[in-house]
Order: C-alpha cells, then structure tokens, then sequence
C-alpha cells in the first residue's frame, strides 16, 4: 500500500509499473486519474488550487483503503493526491489496484474514487473570469458514494 | 477544557483565522459550536444550525453530540471536495 | 480512438499521456491492464500463447468501442491486445476510457473490458508441467457481460 | 457455393488444418455443419450437437440458421478466450 499527498507530479506508467515488479501473481491492474479541467459549472477556470489536512488526510485515505481491502481481495492499492495550485489538464489524482481478478480491482479502485471525493478532506478554489471561487460539493459525489452501501 | 481547533478552506477565509487554541466548558462538539456562535458575524452565520460543514475530532468526522477530551485537536470545514 | 493488435509490449503510461496531450477538457481516465499470471485453475503456467483472428478481431474491438460510445459520453477510448508467447507477469490487455466525468470513464472501461473477454477472438494456450492446454471459457464471464444488458 | 472456411485454436488442432476452401450445397450454417460433420473423426465429435463452438461469417458471429452467400468467409471456433 502506497498513499501520499504531494505538490509534485505523479507518474501513473511509473506506479503502475512498481506495483507489478517481480511479480506474477497479478491478474488484473485498474487505475484512475483525475485531472483539471478547464471548465465547471459554466465558467471557465484558470488554475485551482487545492488546499487539505495535513495528518487527517492521510489517515482518512488510508481508512478508505482499508474498507477496500476489507471488502475485495486485493494485492496493492496505491492512491496519490496532489495539493497546491494546477492548471487544467493537470493531473490531480491517481488511484491504482491490483488484484487476481478484474473484477475485484474495477470495484475496488472506483469505491476509493466515490469515498475520497467524499471523506478525504481536500478542497479545490478555482480561478475563473468572475474571480476567485470555493468548489461546492456535489450531490452526485454522494449519491455515488451512497451506492456501495446498498 | 483547552482544544486546539483548525479551520479550513472557505470557512478559514471567513473566520480570518485557519487554527487557535481556546479554552472551552461544555463537553461536547455541540458546546463547542454554541460558544462559537455567541462571537457572532461570520461564525454566527457560517455555523447556524441549517448550515452545511463538517467536524473532526482528532483527525475523524464526527456528529454534533461527539464527547470531547482535553487537548483534543477540532477542525471544522466545509464538506470536500477533492478528487 | 486507438485499437492495435500486436506482439509487442505497450506502455500504459505513454499510452494515457498521449490522450490527454493537449487537451485541457479530460476530467477523467480510468484504464485496465490484464496480466499474464504464474497460475491458474490450480496449475503452474510457465507460458501461454496468444491466437488470434486477424481481421475480425480488430472488427470486433471497434464494435465494442462504437457501443461503449454510444451507451457513454466519452472523449477517447484505447484499446491495446498482445498476441504470441508471453511470460508471467506480462501485460496482455490495455483499456483506456477518457471521459469529462469519472463515473463513465469506469463503466466504459469495464464495459469493454467485459465483452471484450466474451467477444474478441483471441484464444489462450498455457504450457503447464502437465502439458500444453487451450484455457476454457468461464462462466464467470459470460455473467460479467451479462449483466450490463440487466 | 464456394466458401473460405478458417478453424482456430483447439479447433484448428483437432481438425489439423488451419483454413480450406470448399464447395457447400446447402444455404445456411447449418448445412455447413452436417457436411463437415459427415467427414467422421474429429469433425464429427467437436461439431456434434450440444458441442459449444461459435461460427462467424464474415467475420460477425452468427445464429446456426445464418444464410451463407457465395464467396463468404466462414470461420469456426471454440469460445474465446483473450484479455
């Protein structure tokens, strides 16, 4: 397990490639990445900025990757999140799962997806034309985290 | 009881402050929030009952009738929105 | 829309950044690499050879990728399938789904992910100490494929 | 009708031949498969009914009853297996 919060860059070939380093045993490896986009909610958006928890982030991602493993048999999850000021087309976030199947590592890197956009606490600012901006949460966040509890 | 308690994001922007130490009486995050309100302006708006934020005790969301201990570290913050 | 069929590795890494090259619209990329394992139906596999039907299975690939686009809104789809000999620990099947919004970007890539396995010609041989063997189809497939017209 | 007519993986082994051109009489696939089945040996046990294999034409997987046009490229082959 691997889960840092860096201002850095992250490089998804590069992760993924450690996760499945002299081993065989694999079957299956799903990873995400989320990036900036130059639009939300109509306007468009310069840069954002994403501010977090220094201590309670890492917990509750680590917390997130546990109720995974719980849950599914996985054999590495790695989560990285980024923090600081990102221009679109920035990634953001890399979530990566391995597993024996595919199944298992499809679910159980998008729960980690649904829970972190919940549970993790980051908040993005964006820049746009009408000025600087907190991002609201979203409903559909939570309906998407709700899901898994059905 | 002393807490330390940190504000985030837009509600450290409001409140002009993002952490202070401060000594509280009642026993509970619901004490806590009620001596916070009484400093009126933006913590009275941004906090009233009807308002949308979170609250951690020592780094876990919590519910408004969580206990709180001596020393404990309290955040408040709006809810996230990372990913 | 990128579909190839080939003997040579592939580079997820190299194959995501070339989707959002330029791009400043992607919110997000959810992507699946399959794995040769070191064992499967309780043998040792040493090696297994990839066959395929050349022409129909790139058919085959664009038809799953055309459906994919039209059950999601989607920005870019990758599909990348190896043939011939491969070790364990190789990586045999890259899928990469762009969208603007994460929760597309995981179903089209299982989506694909799931009828490509019951829909592609390929077929495996895997070289165990009891001897060569062509691996049979699983149930547990035809059930994943399934339920997407649930 | 002449038709093109290509075997795969295990298929391919048992039938120790990979592609062949033929003359069919019959119209549909299933006509297809009684003449190869009247061949005996291993034609007649992996094509038996109640066998799973899968016939493509042209190409697309088709039902048993699929017409056949003069000309067309028949393959036939086990479940598959990639990914």
């Amino acid at each position: 397990m691997k889960i840092l919060v860096q201002t850095e860059a992250f490089d998804l070939g590069a992760e993924v490639d450690a996760m499945r380093a002299g081993r065989t045993d694999i079957g299956a490896i799903a990873s995400f990445v989320g990036l900036a986009r130059d639009m939300n909610e109509g306007s468009g958006v310069a840069a954002m900025t994403l501010e977090h928890y220094p201590g309670m982030t890492e917990k509750a991602l680590a917390k997130l990757v546990d109720d995974a493993n719980a849950r599914w048999t996985l054999q590495d999850v790695t989560v990285i999140h980024r923090v600081g000021r990102l221009l679109p087309g920035d990634p953001i976030v890399l979530v990566a799962v391995a597993s024996r199947h595919r199944g298992e590592a499809f679910a159980a890197c998008e729960y980690i997806m649904d829970f972190l956009k919940t549970q993790a606490p980051f908040w993005k600012k964006e820049e746009t034309p009408e000025g600087e901006r907190w991002v609201e949460a979203r409903e559909s966040d939570d309906a998407a985290a709700a899901r898994w509890n059905a | 009881m002393k807490l330390r308690v940190l504000y985030f994001a837009r509600l450290r922007e409001r409140f002009g402050v993002g952490e202070e130490s401060l000594e509280c009486d009642g026993g509970t995050v619901a004490d806590l929030l009620v001596q916070l309100r009484a400093r009126g302006g933006a913590w009275a708006e941004e906090l009233a009952a009807g308002r949308t934020f979170r609250v951690a005790v020592d780094q876990s969301i919590v519910p408004p009738d969580a206990p709180l201990a001596d020393g404990a570290e309290v955040a408040i913050f709006p809810p996230v929105t990372g990913g």
